[in-house]
């Protein structure tokens, strides 16, 4: 280590944040780029699979509520963007990087969302995988980033509850409601669990960006956690957790429990997930249709500032 | 009653129809402000109409809900202008609609701001906040698009040409509407014209867009008599209340 | 029996929706023959939906019809391919679709008129007729679409790249196809591939055209685990039956 | 008139039928040309409100029944511009015509089709007025123009009967399927009455047409005819012709009747109908969309035909 970066490492060790303009090693910046980008990335793609039920919600009530959280998603994009933008990398970058397949996206928005119990399953489960690995981000090292991530974790505690909330109607509901519910649960729990990552032993990068605070906790520690605090939840609603070796570990104090099929995770990840295709695609286009929106606002401000300076003379 | 049950209907259904074509673009809009803003109007939309619709409910007294006005209602009873159903078309063509609306809409909101029945006018001064932003971004927007570039104008323009034969209709009222004007329960739809002729005017030529002159106007929405895509809207938003009946959400 | 049952859906939801999605192109084919043309691959779809479902709720026995079975299932219950499911595309798209489609409907009929059941091989004896003309149809479009112009040879390339991964349900068989097969009620599904493949190699090589050598798979359709698609499509095609239930057409 | 033209009207007065290559007035060719396409165009444009309810037929019966009439209408067009094409005018071009706007197509496709009621009073009225109008021209001097009305005459009244029984079923049904029977006679009674073109004291080219029989009856008589055959129909149905002076004259051995509001016949014909642009748009879409399908095919067929030629070298 260079002596900057030793002075860097022991900022970091005191808990110091590192803020925009100050010095910070060429991998941390990198590290920290590709993860807030591809965080960023998740949440507008992350738009699409709940987008998908806001014509069809089933109360008006329902409506607003899921319309204000694909609308807090689309928040969360815009902070993210903009930590990452601190990072001198600018949004635009970022989302061709994203259209050409350069940058991921969180794999479980290549699932499709099939019921409307997806939309309460994905807030109680999607939601809830998410805030396990942001909660801690909240103490991350870079300054933007942790602030970015103790507004997305207010609103995105409120989003689970709110999922919860539908599961809750669902699994008390009538029989097909109750069925829509296990079902989702079915769809969705191994995907949830992937959402930790590849286990610890499989895991690159982890300890690196562990010692940068850029990453709080392994993979297995959080998905750990998540599996305790699910599992009883899901008791609660009288459903059932797919995963006949899931039962409670006294020793360990915790659940043991299935792996994902991580050549799934693999598969999924290389571009074969059963929506990879259709939500690039919708991405791609909006990006695309609205290229004639952006450039006539980029002209329109230059000919406004062009006669503000005309007057100006 | 049964021509304040209407003009209710004729109001909450324009708001939901509306809500539900915006909503459509949810995750597709061309930039990432816009899909906050598309999804903050759909969400004041949704939520006016449960307030309208909810009035409705009440106003009729037969024990229906405004989701039971949303949901188990068939097209030829929906209310709302033509306007509303039309196809989004290109996000120009989405913005030219929610203008014409909006500016509409807003006039409106602020007649029925000092309605005689204090629950509609207490609704309405909700709203009219809500609408006057709504109004000064699709304003703004409209202004740029038209002013910026020879494409983006093109696609103003031809947005303005193809919905002006459904602006008309926000302007004609039948003898429902006269009833419910003559109590005093909402303003004449004639007297919201020369407001909304003038905001047109400073506006789309600010935009240094053409107002069409025709005075052609398609009607029909209002009384019940739709176009062919409003089947469509209903079909794919009450699927779940129709394939489900009578369970809880 | 209940597999006897579950392989009856699956064939006879494949052939409604992939009907459905053809009867969308009514009235905007970009040449008259190919309207009437499709209207007749629709026709036939839809016909032979009635009969295979007919027989599935014979074979159920609790008293459903074939309109039941289409009109009062939601999604999950539907056992159809994935690749029937697929949007349009251009016209290109849906052609690619129904080449791929017919060249496997081709090879199942003709095994299902060697079925064990009567009841089955007579409908496939009916059926295979019918589709022989679709797949000559559809092959020879494929072929002078391939080999047409620059732009109509990536257009069907792209086509057929892009519903590839959609082709290989069609020969990967669960222990319900197993039972079936067993009871020789119908082929075993990996055995349609030898002559699926060949038709490809023989067709899409005078199309002057790539198979894809993606090994890779989507499924599930006939497990009930679908696309987003599908949702759309049943809320469009079982509105009326949703909205008036009891009601007799 | 000339001596040939003389000649030209001795034939048809004896009946005989005109062949393609047989001399005819330009003005006879001109005439049939514009009514033959403009029936062609109706066939196809035609396909469009029944198409907008294939999707979503309420039984696979109804579904079947509705592809096979839909499939009918444009076979119907495929014979009209055959028809056409022997007077020396093209398919493509006929359609750039209807495509700028400058040929037209019966305006009643300018109304929506609203409820599944529609299809039956399409079938019921629309191809009932359109066979009041066709029958006769059976008998038309034209060869290719009279056999094609023979063929299509079949089907159509086969429509017909279709349509009337779907009228039947939703008059005999629930309260709801009555109440769209009715409303959906009541939007299409005048539009119905209008397909048999305005007043003869307000049509132009009648009596010209007469002559040369291409038109075989005045617009009044044929609508006359229409009514006289429909309002008891209507009658069986239960339902209400809404029109409140309509009665029975037993001095003319008809029905009185209410003309229908021809400002409005004069708008829609005008581009002012519930529907003209979407129709219109529709069609021109599909054929923009298609340019590419059908140069190829031209294509694919220039090269077959040089290979074939070189085979054979």
């Amino acid at each position: 280590m260079t002596p900057e970066e030793l002075a860097f490492q022991e900022r970091i060790d005191r808990g110091e944040k590192i803020e925009p303009k100050e010095w910070m090693p060429e991998g941390y910046r990198k590290t920290l780029i590709r993860q807030i980008g591809q965080h960023a990335h998740s949440e507008i793609v992350g738009q699409l699979p709940e987008g998908n039920w806001i014509t069809r919600a089933p109360t008006l009530e329902r409506k607003a509520i899921l319309l204000a959280k694909v609308q807090d998603e689309a928040g969360h994009g815009l902070y993210l963007y903009s930590a990452a933008e601190t990072l001198g990398v600018s949004r635009d970058e970022l989302m061709e990087l994203l259209h050409a397949g350069k940058m991921k996206y969180s794999s479980i928005f290549n699932y499709p969302t099939l019921t409307w119990a997806d939309m309460g399953a994905v807030g109680w489960l999607v939601d809830g995988a998410a805030i396990m690995n942001q909660v801690p981000l909240q103490r991350t090292s870079y300054g933007p980033y942790s602030r970015a991530m103790i507004r997305i974790c207010k609103e995105e505690s409120f989003h689970q509850r709110q999922g919860y909330a539908i599961m809750m109607k669902m699994a008390q509901g009538t029989p097909a409601q109750k069925r829509m519910a296990q079902d989702a649960l079915n769809r969705l729990w191994y995907p949830s669990l992937m959402m930790f990552g590849p286990s610890d032993k499989d895991s690159v990068h982890s300890a690196q960006s562990m010692a940068w605070k850029i990453k709080m906790n392994t993979n297995d520690e959080l998905r750990q956690k998540f599996v305790d605090q699910t599992v009883p939840q899901a008791e609660y609603l009288g459903l059932t957790v797919p995963d006949p070796d899931l039962k409670w570990n006294e020793e360990k104090g915790g659940y043991d429990f299935s792996e994902p099929d991580w050549s799934e995770f693999y598969d999924v990840l290389a571009g074969n997930g059963p929506c990879n295709k259709d939500r690039l695609g919708a991405r791609v286009k909006a990006w695309e249709d609205g290229a004639w929106f952006r450039d006539a606002l980029v002209v329109h401000a230059e000919k406004a500032a062009a006669r503000r300076a005309q007057a100006a003379e | 009653q049964e021509a304040f049950f209407e003009a209710l209907l004729r109001l909450g259904d324009s708001t939901l129809i509306l809500g539900h074509r915006v909503s459509e673009w949810c995750g597709h809009a061309p930039a990432l402000e816009e899909d906050i803003a598309l999804a903050n109007v759909a969400l004041d939309l949704i939520g006016q109409t449960q307030l309208w619709l909810g009035l409705a409910a009440e106003v009729e007294g037969q024990g229906r809900t405004a989701d039971d006005l949303a949901y188990l209602r068939d097209a030829w009873d929906f209310r709302n202008l033509l306007l509303v159903e039309r196809p989004n078309g290109d996000f120009g063509h989405t913005l030219m609609r929610q203008f014409l609306f909006d500016a509409w809409h807003h006039e409106l909101l602020k007649g029925l701001s000092a309605s005689s029945d204090p629950r509609v006018a207490e609704i309405a001064a909700k709203a009219a906040k809500e609408v006057a932003y709504h109004l000064e971004r699709s304003s703004d927007l409209v202004v740029r698009l038209g002013d910026g570039t020879e494409e983006s104008h093109r696609r103003t323009q031809e947005a303005l040409d193809a919905l002006w034969p459904y602006t008309g209709e926000m302007f004609i009222g039948d003898d429902k509407d006269a009833q419910v004007a003559a109590r005093g329960i909402f303003p004449d739809q004639a007297s919201l014209r020369p407001a909304w002729d003038e905001t047109l005017r400073h506006v789309l030529g600010e935009a240094t867009l053409q107002i069409p002159d025709s005075p052609f106007a398609h009607k029909g929405g209002r009384q019940g008599t739709h176009t062919e895509h409003l089947g469509y809207i209903l079909a794919e938003m009450q699927f779940l209340q129709r394939a489900y009946p009578g369970a809880s959400w």
